[in-house]
């Protein structure tokens, strides 16, 4: 754990609740900077869910996530979940803070799908330009008007520098749904990358890759810690992937966190071998 | 694909602006810038069929010492103030010396513009909004005016009808309509009426018979559309309407007579000609309506003479004189020729006064019998 | 009070027992296709000119079944051939193609009227007149709403007991599961559209009869106000979008008579001019139905997935 | 290296661009004074004036329907309103009366006149100008205060409820209450209209009907085009292609689409503004929804996304509608005189036909999502291919 370094995301007592299914219970985690953390689990513990919550996709039922130390998205159960609420922790948290993802993005956190959603009508090149957007300081008469050629040149220099990073220089004017499934996950963090975030959450980065890709994808996420200065947060199957990289891990099973610590830790836990029944590979 | 479409195309183009077929004499264009579809699409065919017969009857004309075949342009309006003003170019770049029309008034002040700038003349034959003519110098029109109209039609449901309180039914956006209702009402006075619009498109008039008897009223105007028209009559027939429909020119039709046939509504319309009063003539066209089949399914179906399609034989002749007094075929000197035509026609005589209106006094009133479908005289009106 | 309002209400009632009619084919192709079906008041309209040109060739009981059978056969091309071919496009895709179906439609029967106003053959006994509590109007409206209801009724009966009623409710629930399930879509689609457009047959024949003049612009205003009769009763419902349009109808028959019934009653002395707002109100209506509850009265929640 | 090229490739297809939309105003001036109204080929003025009109109509409804993925049906309402702001602005002092016939006229302001008086003939461009900006700005304003509610709604749902708007829009400036400023439902006529925008030059009088709506189309387009490119029309284009991502990426999807439907809707209100100009009339009735799906289709026959297809898709319409295919209507069509056939109405079968094959068949449209300009890139390309 690197506590000497500022905490970047906070999550505490995050309930996820949907009618009368608690998808998410009493969720907490922390994360620091320039860490790798991972968030694993059977099918169905809830961790896509939870990382919707701290992406601001969904709001929370109850609790609160704090980002570069400042509370970002807190909520408490009202309306009708005052009644229906299952959860924890139910008085603890009276704000209600929900932005919208894109409010979460220029605060610095960004995210990749697990069921790659790039631009499809759009080149790779784009697909990394239009992630610049939201660092403009431009505004829609300056951008008609061409008052902005500084900034839009400047821009258009860091798409392609960083696709030069990443290693996509070649296909810069392809569409980016004609890329190979591996270059199109490379493309989607380097997109997510253009918004100079100081968190990068991944989902499921390595779905659907042969061992090969994946390998690959390891080394490649440890080199953009290194290089661009983020920390990351990810969700994943691969178990090598996630031994390999992670330096901590939360374990979620139905909903609860069973465990968490460093991977040789999870190794050993009882609880989460138990929830995996054995299979601890390749899931 | 895409090249065979725009080759097709740019055929379509070429042939389109081939030269037609040229006639022995030299040829007189005029333009007929009527409804043949839309809302006012029968009233427009009828009026068509007048100019018809009379260029059946009239094919030529002498003009500065020529002979010139009449050749009639149609152009179809589609009784659309938007659509209006193009079908008025069509007519203007076909060479027309002069134009005809239109039935109904919101297309003519429409394409007034349109004329105006090519300066080629237009004569308005059943268009009676005053908006027409006023601040355009090539209209001019052989009908009378719905402050006439409006007034006859309230003197004549005060005083007739012995009338306290009116209902009007005009339809949005209709400058015909409106404003025949405006003209009524102020002649009839503003605080014993009722005015109501209904927007195109409207089926269910059962509300507003439901409003006219709700709030008492003693008469029912209703000078809309005689497509609207026959709507209104077949509801006031089922909703007991209780009251006499009054309108303006346009319900003189016998798609008016057909709906009320066997009804007990009563209907009372002015217009600008009788049945009757040049037998000759309507022996003729009759005759004319039934021996030509198109012709008889434009009248509707039977030879019930419509006043429009007189006004439209009229018209034609007004044309002639014009273009006779002129001397030429050229738009500027029928412009110039037109405000001294005088001719005497079935409907009466024919003068223009400064502002290119016609002068007529009189209009006449009759009602619906609706026994055997025809219409009855009920007497000739003026305002004093 | 009680005198004046009646006819506005009963008036109300027959319009809304029309759109009702329209409006279960468009809630239930929605349901299953989630398409806005715009040629669908069209076909309405179709359903209308169809009868008065063979009204006037044929006897009634043989053009009253013809009418209805060449309807259904309408609808059912309409998707063959402007529907089927766009599945897998996007949904814009099939919208635009329901726009230019309907635009199709309009002009072709612009074309074969020649724009003129059609009169709807009068068909004996439903277009009598009649008296109901002192007030004359056609029999017609007065059958309309309770025709309306049997026919939904045996609908609902048709859906939740009959196999191919089963396949429609599942494909309505998931398009996909229910094609890998083994269930004929194509089929499903096919019957939706015939029943949609049987039920706008009838309600062409209740509508036309009450006011008889079709012209092709006649399905569009109908059509339109269906429409948001099933969003307002929450689309995919069958009960909403009946409760829906009898709502529709009776507030739009109620708004023409506003000022009416607002002067007889003493509330205003001059008019406001609600009358130029009937067909809009249906407007603001659905937009208020949409901003503050998107699925409508009785349409069920969902949510999106990401 | 390949940053510099990118950059001056498009520096020049830009400067390539501008010279030709040069020469098509020059020669639109040149045919403007050549051609009079009596003259058979006036029709390709009108064609000119009024496809200038749907063409801005067209890819204004394209930043929304094709480049922001928007499904809007309200664009006739937006062009309502700058019809009517143009014209009631517009008409001078003397012939407002004449209009206004059943009510006493509310607002007696015309810009053209107010400012001529101050700087002469060109005060009254400068009105006109200054109308038609308004117009604009009204439309875009009311798009606004729509668009608060409405914009949160998903394709199918804001399509009817932006169709809806346009409707209660149309009910409103029929209004008879609002007489004194709309003229309720009746037609406003007399305004600054193309037929009379002439420039007198010493003695000779240059005629200036085509040649204005084509030039503030053409320089509306220019600007559109300008924002497509711009990095808001990307962040548009992303929306279109997916929001979700669009929104992680940092995008603020309620202020986009805003923008983008403002904006669509200020030059929907310029080009109510020249629809009224062009036809010397404004009225309500005519605004009705048939007058957007006629927009969408010309879109959707040019290629949605393409703003050049809009263009080319709006002047084949207004041509083949209102000229090559009028002898469909009138008897006689490519020298076959069939008049039971060839009838009113048959013209527009002909077309919706036509429309049905390309929304079936050709689902790109002529131009799919591409441009011009992108025609000539890849037949440059394609030759540098084959020379290798």
């Amino acid at each position: 754990m690197r506590k000497d370094k500022p905490c970047v995301l906070k999550v505490e007592d995050v309930t996820m609740q949907f009618g009368g299914v608690v998808a998410v219970n009493n969720f907490s985690m922390e994360e620091y900077e320039g860490e790798i953390v991972a968030i694993i689990g059977p099918n169905g513990a809830g961790k896509t869910t939870a990382f919707n919550v701290i992406t601001g996709v969904y709001a929370p039922t109850n609790g609160r996530v704090s980002f570069n130390g400042e509370r970002v998205i807190e909520n408490y159960p009202r309306g009708k979940m005052k009644k229906a609420y299952l959860g924890q922790n139910a008085g603890k948290y009276t704000e209600h803070l929900e932005p919208t993802p894109d409010k979460l993005t220029a605060l610095g956190m960004a995210r990749t799908f697990q069921n790659i959603r790039l631009w499809k009508s759009m080149t790779v090149f784009e697909n990394v330009l239009i992630a610049k957007h939201l660092k403009r300081t431009s505004n829609v008469f300056s951008a008609t008007f061409g008052a902005n050629r500084v900034e839009e040149q400047m821009q258009r220099d860091e798409a392609d520098a960083l696709i030069e990073t990443v290693g996509l220089a070649d296909v810069r004017d392809e569409l980016a749904t004609s890329l190979p499934y591996g270059k199109q996950r490379r493309l989607e963090i380097a997109r997510a990358l253009a918004t100079e975030p100081k968190l990068l959450l991944l989902d499921e980065p390595a779905a659907g890759m042969n061992p090969q890709e994946t390998v690959e994808l390891t080394r490649f996420i440890g080199e953009i810690r290194d290089q661009f200065h983020v920390s990351i947060l990810l969700i994943e199957h691969h178990m090598d992937l996630v031994m390999d990289i992670s330096e901590r891990i939360y374990v979620l099973d139905f909903g609860s966190m069973i465990a968490s610590g460093t991977p040789a830790e999870i190794q050993q836990n009882e609880k989460v071998i138990d929830a995996y029944l054995g299979v601890t590979d390749d899931a | 694909m895409k090249k065979i479409l725009s080759v097709a195309l740019i055929l379509c183009l070429v042939l389109a602006l081939a030269p037609m077929a040229f006639a022995d004499n030299p040829v007189v264009k005029i333009g007929v810038f009527e409804p043949q579809s839309g809302d006012n699409g029968a009233g427009g065919k009828q009026e068509v069929l007048g100019m018809q017969y009379a260029n059946k009857l009239t094919p030529t004309v002498e003009i500065g010492g020529t002979t010139y075949d009449v050749q009639l342009v149609y152009a179809d309006n589609a009784s659309s103030n938007d659509k209006a003003p193009t079908a008025a170019q069509d007519l203007i770049s076909n060479g027309v010396s002069l134009v005809l029309g239109s039935y109904g008034s919101g297309v003519s002040i429409a394409a007034s513009d349109t004329f105006a700038n090519a300066g080629v003349p237009a004569i308005g034959v059943t268009c009676t909004n005053p908006q027409v003519t006023a601040d355009c110098e090539v209209y001019f029109r052989i009908c009378f005016l719905d402050p006439f109209q409006g007034t006859v039609l309230a003197n004549f449901a005060k005083n007739e009808l012995g009338a306290t309180k009116a209902y009007c039914l005009a339809k949005l956006g209709d400058d015909y309509s409106g404003g025949l209702c405006n003209f009524f009402i102020d002649a009839f006075g503003k605080e014993n009426c009722v005015y109501e619009q209904f927007p195109e498109g409207t089926s269910d008039f059962s509300t507003y018979i439901t409003n006219a008897q709700n709030q008492g009223c003693d008469v029912f105007f209703s000078p809309v559309s005689t497509e609207a028209a026959a709507q209104i009559i077949a509801k006031a027939d089922t909703q007991a309407l209780g009251m006499p429909i009054l309108a303006g020119d346009t319900w003189d039709s016998n798609v008016i007579l057909n709906a009320a046939k066997g009804t007990d509504v009563k209907i009372c319309v002015t217009t600008f000609y009788q049945e009757g009063a040049d037998a000759e003539f309507d022996a003729g066209i009759k005759e004319w309506i039934r021996s030509d089949a198109t012709a008889l399914a434009n009248n509707g179906g039977n030879d019930e003479l419509a006043a429009v399609t007189v006004m439209g034989y009229d018209a034609y002749y007004v044309a002639l004189e014009a273009l006779k007094a002129a001397g030429s075929v050229d738009p500027e000197d029928v412009l110039e020729a037109i405000p001294s035509v005088e001719y005497v026609g079935v409907t009466g005589n024919i003068a223009f006064d400064d502002i290119g209106d016609a002068l007529r006094d009189s209009a006449f009133v009759k009602s619906c019998n609706t026994e055997t479908g025809v219409w009855d005289f009920v007497a000739v009106a003026s305002v004093d | 009070m009680a005198k004046t309002i009646l006819p506005y209400v009963i008036s109300g009632i027959s319009v809304g027992g029309q759109y009702a009619l329209i409006a279960i084919g468009y809630t239930m192709v929605y349901g299953i296709l989630r398409l806005i079906n715009f040629a669908h008041g069209d076909v309405f309209m179709v359903a209308g000119l169809m009868m008065v040109y063979m009204a006037a060739s044929m006897p009634l009981y043989i053009a009253i079944p013809l009418m209805i059978i060449l309807t259904v056969f309408l609808g059912f091309m309409i998707e063959r051939v402007a529907y089927r071919p766009l599945r897998t496009a996007p949904r814009m895709s099939v919208m635009i193609s329901a726009i230019g179906v309907s635009y199709l439609i309009q002009n072709l029967a612009l074309y074969i009227t020649g724009g003129l106003n059609k009169n709807y053959p009068a068909i004996p006994w439903i277009s009598d007149r009649v008296t109901v509590f002192g007030m004359e109007t056609s029999r017609v409206t007065i059958i309309t709403p309770f025709l309306t209801i049997v026919l939904v009724v045996l609908l609902v009966l048709l859906i939740n007991h009959t196999k191919i009623g089963m396949a429609m409710r599942a494909v309505s629930l998931n398009f996909e599961t229910s094609q890998l399930m083994g269930i004929r879509i194509n089929n499903v689609i096919s019957a939706t559209f015939i029943i949609g457009t049987f039920l706008a047959a009838v309600g062409s024949m209740l509508f036309f009869t009450n006011y008889p003049g079709v012209v092709p612009t006649s399905g569009a205003m109908p059509g339109l106000k269906a429409f948001v009769a099933a969003v307002f009763g929450g689309i995919g419902s069958i009960p909403g979008a009946v409760i829906g349009a009898f709502i529709i109808g009776i507030a739009e028959s109620l708004i023409k008579g506003l000022d009416t019934i607002l002067i007889v009653h003493g509330t205003i002395t001059e008019q406001i001019g609600f009358a130029t707002f009937s067909d809009a109100f249906t407007f603001v209506l659905l937009i208020i139905v949409l901003v503050f509850k998107p699925t409508g009265l009785f349409g069920e929640k969902t949510t999106d997935k990401v | 290296m390949k940053t510099i090229n990118d950059s001056r490739n498009r520096q020049k297809t830009s400067w390539g661009s501008l010279l030709l939309v040069l020469v098509f105003l020059a020669i639109v001036f040149y045919l403007d004074q050549n051609i009079k109204p009596t003259n058979k080929m006036f029709m390709l003025l009108t064609v000119l004036q009024k496809g200038s009109v749907y063409a801005l109509a067209a890819v204004s409804m394209n930043l929304l329907n094709g480049y922001t993925g928007l499904f809007s049906l309200g664009h006739a309402g937006f062009m309502l309103i700058g019809a009517y702001t143009y014209a009631i602005f517009t008409i001078p002092s003397s012939a407002r009366d004449t209009v206004y016939q059943y009510f006493d006229a509310a607002i007696r302001f015309s810009f053209p006149e107010t400012f001529s008086n101050v700087m002469g003939p060109a005060g009254t461009a400068l009105g006109v100008l200054v109308a038609v900006i308004l117009a604009g700005l009204m439309a875009a304003f009311f798009a606004y205060l729509i668009g608060l509610p409405v914009l949160r709604l998903k394709s199918d749902y804001l399509a009817i409820a932006t169709l809806g708007f346009a409707e209660i829009i149309r009910a409103v400036f029929q209004w008879q209450k609002l007489g004194p400023i709309t003229n309720g439902s009746n037609l406003l006529k007399s305004f600054a209209r193309t037929s009379k925008f002439k420039l007198e030059v010493g003695d000779t009088k240059l005629v200036l009907s085509t040649f204005v709506p084509v030039l503030i189309a053409t320089v509306s387009i220019i600007i559109i085009v300008k924002l497509v490119n711009s990095t808001y029309g990307r962040a548009f284009k992303s929306i279109r292609d997916d929001e979700v991502a669009a929104e992680a990426m940092g995008i603020n999807l309620a202020r986009h689409k805003m923008i983008s439907f403002t904006v669509s809707s200020f030059f929907a209100g310029v080009s109510g503004a020249m629809m009224a100009m062009v036809l010397s009339i404004a009225q309500a009735s005519n605004f009705k929804s048939a007058m957007t799906y006629e927009i969408l289709l010309m879109v959707v026959l040019g290629g949605i996304g393409s703003i050049s297809g809009s263009v080319i898709g709006s002047f084949l319409f207004v041509a083949a509608s209102e000229w090559w295919l009028r002898g469909l209507d009138s008897g006689t069509f490519l020298g076959i005189n069939a008049p039971g056939v060839f009838r009113n109405g048959f013209r527009l079968v002909v077309f919706s036909i036509i429309i049905m094959i390309v929304v079936l068949f050709f689902r790109k449209g002529i131009m799919g999502e591409k441009e011009i300009s992108d025609l000539f890139r890849d037949r440059k390309k394609k030759a540098k291919g084959a020379a290798k």
